[in-house]
């Protein structure tokens, strides 16, 4: 039933959002990518490669979505990313892990690609991509700013600017309403919080996205600026650690990791699991707060109005989740989508059944 | 009943036969001497006995029960094998060496007890090693290496021993001390041997010992000639098998008895 | 006199790794004042009731007891799985996954994740396929039987690499957003998320594997003579190679899935084991079992004292254990060679 | 008769990774028509000017050719050095990396990236920090000095283990956002990024290493005969021994630079080798230079063509070798062996 | 000036000496045999000649250069080595085998001509191993196995060739054809031989082909006794040596000529 409905929603929103949203042809831009490369881009890109998940969010979340047309495994999965890219499907994956196989990158004919910076970390790479005379922006950041910084660029890359410019502003503004209102709470009455991502003990470290917008909500965040384990280029807490830091409030990213945390014994002494504090964030077209995550502003909204649900009782986080997708993506999205969004469960199509 | 039995065994590595046809007994306290040239087959043939290789045709009989019917350690507790060329892996002490030859009689989630650990010292003070017992075997001299492989074999304590060229490696002294304690061994416990060997001599001398001594020829796939080692190991004998002159030479000892000698002088070209 | 120095040394062997858990239960980020560890130790076993902080007793009971229990077992799994590989192989340079279990087992956990997107199921696949691949590598082993040693271990390579390579596989059409999170962080494998649960799962078949090898111990000396010799000293050999091969795949599995692919214990425990006590099997096994034990909670606690960042596991074996040997190596001029 | 027949095997090995190259020209994602290939080949080869479509030249000639020419040195690298050191140390467990060369290559790299955040000094840390691994497993094996071959060996696993160790350290302390992707994208390595240069920078060192081997391939059949009879048959062992370690060092360390840590292609082909041609040295290792060239070329093709964004190496590289070893053990019924 | 000069040498694995204060010379188509009990030390005493082992004290000379300044390949052009234990690993074919005995006049960077190849298989004609030149050598029986380390030293083509125990396995025929491959070497090419035996019959055979022959007896960690068989091997010296009775017994051969045997016949107790 549910996919019924996301289907019907989708047949009618993709051609506003391909054509509707497309503005006159300009001009040749040139846009300073993050790493400082001047890029050319051409006036017109009409076929899009996004070998990085987060640029793919991007671009479908600005009205591109049907341009795509090479894409990372990853990006099949997505409920939403499915509606917003009716062709994705068809996509070409000229990418794993990094490495590019430019003759799948040519057959996709792209007029852009956007590559993730590990690609761009090496020389080899490089060099194959400007064979191919393509021209290739790398996406990356570590911190509000800078990622603001990149879905402009994509919006400049691909025509889009405005809306780029859009979601930049509702991003802003998500700050600065919670800003304004968190920034009197003396530091000792600010909630200590604890972020898990995807493991239980896997969190934040410093100079990281999540250790800036958890820093905007006037959290504490207890991991920040501490040493954390370092396996596998992720960070992670040790148990110890968590219970010495003793974090009023658990916030984790994936469906299930609540439910280990409050029912484990090792868990149970921390005031948190004891106040039932323990909450499952909202899963969109990502994970809210994620690092990876381009819903950063409405992770910033719902993280502050459950730390202090007092000083943002004002805030509607349906009708945010509602106007963001609608306003900010143009993608029509159910009441009852909205409720799976923020419940956090059933937002990845299953294996094999990739959209 | 014989001790052990073989009933027309063939066996061969590939296509090609290494033996055929092969069949004998042989009862308690007799000795079964296989003289042949190189690479007639002789370890071979002490292999399949032990079922260490399977036949092709034929069967071996130990007290009367088929071989290939025996668990492990049954046949273990029947026949010890000493063998030709031992490779050596981890550095175990001569003791531990010597000990294994108690696997037989130690249960598969046990280790040796100390009745075997008494045994296993015997068995080394009978080749007269105890010195080294607990020097690692690696760093043994080639002679004392195969006096440890002896002494595990007599460890085993089995009515029967398969020697594969026992005396290979070993000095005047040791051979003697070796082939005295096989006589002795035989006349105490009615021990029965098979034994590989190149030195016609022994035979005489275990014959000379009054020990009921038989000689095998191994030649052409098959045992050619089997009978008392005076009618067997004689020059003609020697001339078929090896294609040398050989002389037979009685010289005497000690007390007025006399001890024949088989001395090869040449090839014949 | 020798009965006396045996006793002595099992009864070290034995108690070192109890003392190290012991001692584990002091160290650690949190601090528990030292009477409070022993009062919750003595109140837990009597099974009575501890008025002290709910923190305390979940740190001491809850997160460093099961701990330090899985690292000793995860330890001496894999240093005794290795030692027996070693003498049944005659080849000093197997190690504990050498017949493809650590990679099967992975291969079983990664394919339960994909299937099921939970980990509900990991323990019983993990088992399933660790097994299947020891299994596999049997039966390429026996396709030529002069040298099987060779082959076996030939075969367990083999085996191991295709199911690493599945592992890979299994990575690369994981979801990267779920799925390959919970792939990775398996396989890393860590010992500071353990919990009892762990001890009753993963636990059970360790001490079996333990036990099996313990007691089949002196035969591992009787088989490293090589087949044929074995053979003719009364060993049956495939009985008892199944047997050692068995319980060495149940102790490694069990290891795997507590604490992921660890390699270096499994191969140079047992050779540091060779320079302390010797070849013999009958003390080297123990041997083993005991040090790699012990140099697991070593390296453990020392991994939680050194910062509040827990350095790596496999960086701190390699790099507290390396040197280590080396000075043994000079010690004893390789005196186990 | 026999001179015949060696010519011919020669032959054999010394085209069909000539072969191999070339056909790998025409496999890819990207079509480009057949007679365009040739063209742009025979241009290219002859300086002349192609009136082709840019895509297609550079498909054709900067991205094919580099990549297969890599590719197939890579491969022989490997098997070349894993089939030395098997004979060298009389050990057949025993594979190109075993010296800790690619471990201390890879934290070359990694130091490189960290110290100058460039890429461009990584090859010359590479190689020496790979030479550096190779002389510590070496000073560890001097150690003691009965048994070299085994000390030896246990000595490049643990200073492999140490390096693997300091790898992990590197990417600890790197930066998260411009060291850490690029340390991590060259520890996967991949042919695809291969260029020309790298064939003039990784390839000089590959094709001393390979020469040097097939040079001194009738002496590794002395030298493993152990260290006392080789001295006795004439041999200058140490200095033999340094030779051949110093070439299969500069081989692999140049293939790691190019394509990573690949464990397998060491390992098996040298066994497929000996499977196929026996034992002797003289053959096995032009064999195993060529099969390995071969079956990387064989395998890299699968991988481009079968999906568009390319499968891992080190995936297919087992999952068809490992099918393909236990075929042709069947076949030959470990032959080799 | 003696083609190999040991003087004053000593040697010992530990604290321990294994031999101490040796000394003695050889000359062009001379035989030595070294005859001594189990682990006496006569396979360290050839290793450390062939500088394998470095001496402690004392020096060898070959044709009056030192050995330790002499380079491996310089070394193994003068003295080729049969050696006691081999371990195979690889089975190379036995032609292969033999082959590496060239290793010494073959460059670093090259493998062996096809003079090399017909030098090695007029070795293994030598031995009469030919019809298995394409064997596995692994695949080989006991006494095959030594046959092949002979006739890789065989292909050293060396002035001075060292034996240790170099007819261990070998049947009758073989024992007879290596004896004679020596003897005409000898005169033919005016060989020397170093070697260690059990078989003190090896040194009255080689004297009885007219050829130099010196026995030293090796006991108490130096030679005891050094000189020629007749002299030396005697029913006195072997009881001192071994602790057994043995008698020399004389036989007629063929052409009137005598050849004199020793006889070992008991230990004692
Ligand atoms: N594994 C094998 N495969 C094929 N042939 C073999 C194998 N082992 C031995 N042979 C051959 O079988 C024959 C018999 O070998 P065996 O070892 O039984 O001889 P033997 O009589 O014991 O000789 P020796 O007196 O030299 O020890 C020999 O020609 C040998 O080359
Ligand atoms: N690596 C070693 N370390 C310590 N001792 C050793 C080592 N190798 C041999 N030995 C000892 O040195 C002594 C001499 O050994 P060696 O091999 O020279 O004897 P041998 O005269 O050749 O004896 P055999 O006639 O049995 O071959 C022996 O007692 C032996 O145990
Ligand atoms: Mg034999
Ligand atoms: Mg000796």
């Amino acid at each position: 039933l549910l996919a019924l409905l996301l289907v019907a929603g989708c047949a009618q929103n993709n051609p506003a959002g391909n054509e509707a949203g497309r503005p006159e042809k300009q001009g040749a831009v040139t846009v300073t990518d993050f790493i400082g490369r001047q890029v050319a881009v051409p006036d017109n890109v009409e076929r899009i490669g996004c070998l990085y998940a987060f640029s793919g969010h991007v671009v479908a979340m600005l009205g591109r979505g049907g341009d795509i047309v090479a894409v990372v495994e990853g990006l099949k999965r997505d409920v939403i990313m499915g509606e917003l890219c009716p062709g994705i499907g068809e996509a070409l994956v000229p990418a794993s892990s990094g490495a590019v196989n430019v003759e799948e990158l040519l057959n996709a004919r792209p007029d852009l690609v956007f590559i993730r910076s590990e690609t761009a970390a090496n020389e080899g790479e490089k060099a194959k991509l400007e064979k191919t005379g393509i021209p290739y922006l790398v996406v990356d950041y570590r911190n509000m700013k800078e990622q603001m910084y990149i879905v402009e660029m994509i919006g400049q890359a691909v025509g889009e600017k405005e809306r780029a410019l859009k979601y930049n502003e509702y991003y802003q503004r998500c700050i600065d309403r919670v800003q304004e209102r968190v920034q009197n709470i003396p530091l000792d009455e600010r909630v200590r919080i604890y972020h898990s991502i995807n493991e239980a003990t896997r969190t934040d470290a410093r100079d990281t996205l999540p250790a800036d917008w958890t820093q905007v909500v006037g959290a504490i965040n207890v991991s920040v600026n501490e040493e954390l384990k370092f396996l596998e280029d992720k960070y992670f807490a040790g148990l110890e650690q968590i219970l010495l830091w003793d974090p009023e409030v658990i916030i984790v990213n994936e469906a299930g990791v609540a439910d280990y945390i409050m029912t484990n014994t090792q868990w149970s002494s921390l005031s948190a699991v004891k106040n039932n504090k323990v909450y499952q964030m909202p899963i969109g077209i990502s994970r809210w707060g994620h690092p990876g995550s381009l819903e950063t502003p409405l992770a910033i909204l719902w993280t502050a109005k459950t730390l202090y649900p007092d000083l943002f009782s004002d805030i509607d986080l349906v009708a945010e989740t509602k106007y963001f997708y609608r306003e900010i993506f143009n993608y029509p999205i159910s009441d009852q989508l909205v409720a799976q969004v923020l419940s956090g469960k059933g937002m990845r199509a299953p294996k094999g059944k990739a959209n | 009943m014989s001790l052990i039995e073989l009933k027309d065994a063939s066996f061969g590595y590939n296509q090609q036969d290494i033996f055929k046809g092969i069949s004998f007994k042989i009862g308690k306290g007799e000795i079964f001497c296989i003289i042949g040239p190189n690479g007639c087959g002789k370890t071979t043939l002490l292999d399949t006995i032990l079922g260490i290789l399977k036949l092709r045709q034929g069967d071996v009989l130990i007290n009367g029960s088929n071989i290939q019917k025996m668990r492990p350690h049954e046949i273990a507790r029947q026949i010890a094998y000493i063998p030709q060329a031992h490779s050596k892996t981890f550095p175990y002490t001569v003791l531990d060496v010597v000990l294994m030859g108690r696997a037989a009689y130690t249960g598969i989630f046990s280790s040796p007890a100390d009745e075997d650990v008494v045994i296993a010292e015997e068995a080394l003070a009978l080749v007269g090693l105890t010195r080294l017992k607990s020097r690692p075997y690696t760093q043994l001299s080639g002679g004392e290496g195969q006096l440890v492989m002896i002494a595990r074999a007599l460890a085993q304590k089995t009515p029967l021993l398969i020697m594969d060229e026992p005396t290979a490696h070993l000095d005047f002294k040791h051979e003697l001390t070796v082939l005295e304690t096989i006589v002795q061994l035989i006349n105490d416990t009615n021990l029965s041997i098979i034994m590989a060997t190149h030195f016609p001599n022994h035979a005489f001398y275990f014959e000379n010992n009054n020990i009921k001594t038989s000689v095998a020829l191994m030649d052409q796939k098959t045992f050619s000639q089997v009978g008392r080692p005076a009618d067997i190991i004689s020059e003609e004998n020697l001339m078929m098998l090896y294609n040398i002159n050989a002389k037979v030479v009685s010289c005497h000892i000690g007390s007025g008895a006399e001890l024949k000698q088989i001395i090869p002088i040449s090839t014949i070209s | 006199m020798y009965a006396v120095r045996k006793k002595t040394i099992y009864a070290i062997l034995l108690l070192s790794p109890l003392v190290f858990i012991f001692l584990s239960l002091f160290i650690g980020r949190y601090h528990v004042p030292l009477p409070a560890i022993v009062e919750i130790l003595w109140c837990k076993l009597t099974l009575g009731y501890c008025n002290l902080p709910d923190t305390y007793v979940s740190v001491v009971w809850d997160i460093r007891l099961p701990r330090a229990i899985l690292g000793a077992l995860v330890g001496g799994c894999l240093a005794i799985s290795g030692a027996s590989f070693q003498g049944l192989f005659r080849n000093p340079l197997v190690s504990s996954g050498i017949l493809g279990v650590s990679s099967g087992a992975g291969f079983g956990a990664a394919l339960a994740i994909l299937i099921f997107s939970t980990t509900s199921y990991i323990y019983v696949f993990a088992f399933f396929f660790g097994g299947l691949a020891v299994l596999m590598s049997y039966m390429i082993g026996r396709v030529y039987n002069t040298t099987p040693a060779i082959m076996l271990v030939l075969g367990g390579v083999i085996v191991s690499s295709v199911f690493s390579a599945l592992i890979s596989f299994a990575k690369y059409v994981a979801d990267p957003y779920d799925q390959l999170p919970a792939i990775v962080f398996w396989l890393m494998g860590s010992l500071a998320s353990a919990r009892f649960q762990d001890i009753a799962v993963a636990g059970i078949p360790m001490a079996v594997g333990i036990a099996g090898l313990l007691a089949i111990r002196w035969r591992i000396n009787v088989l490293s003579m090589g087949d044929k010799e074995a053979r003719s000293l009364g060993i049956n050999t495939a009985l008892s190679k199944g047997i050692v091969i068995s319980c060495a795949t149940l102790a490694t599995a069990g290891a795997v899935c507590v604490s992921g692919i660890i390699g270096w214990v499994g191969l140079v425990i047992p050779h540091i084991g060779r320079m302390l006590v010797g070849n013999d099997n009958r003390v080297l096994i123990p041997a083993s079992l005991s040090l790699g034990a012990c140099f697991m909670l070593l390296v453990d606690n020392l991994g939680r004292v050194i910062t509040g960042s827990e350095i790596p596991l496999g960086i701190l074996t390699a790099i507290v254990g390396g040197p280590f040997f080396v000075y043994l190596l000079k010690k004893t001029k390789g005196g186990g060679w």
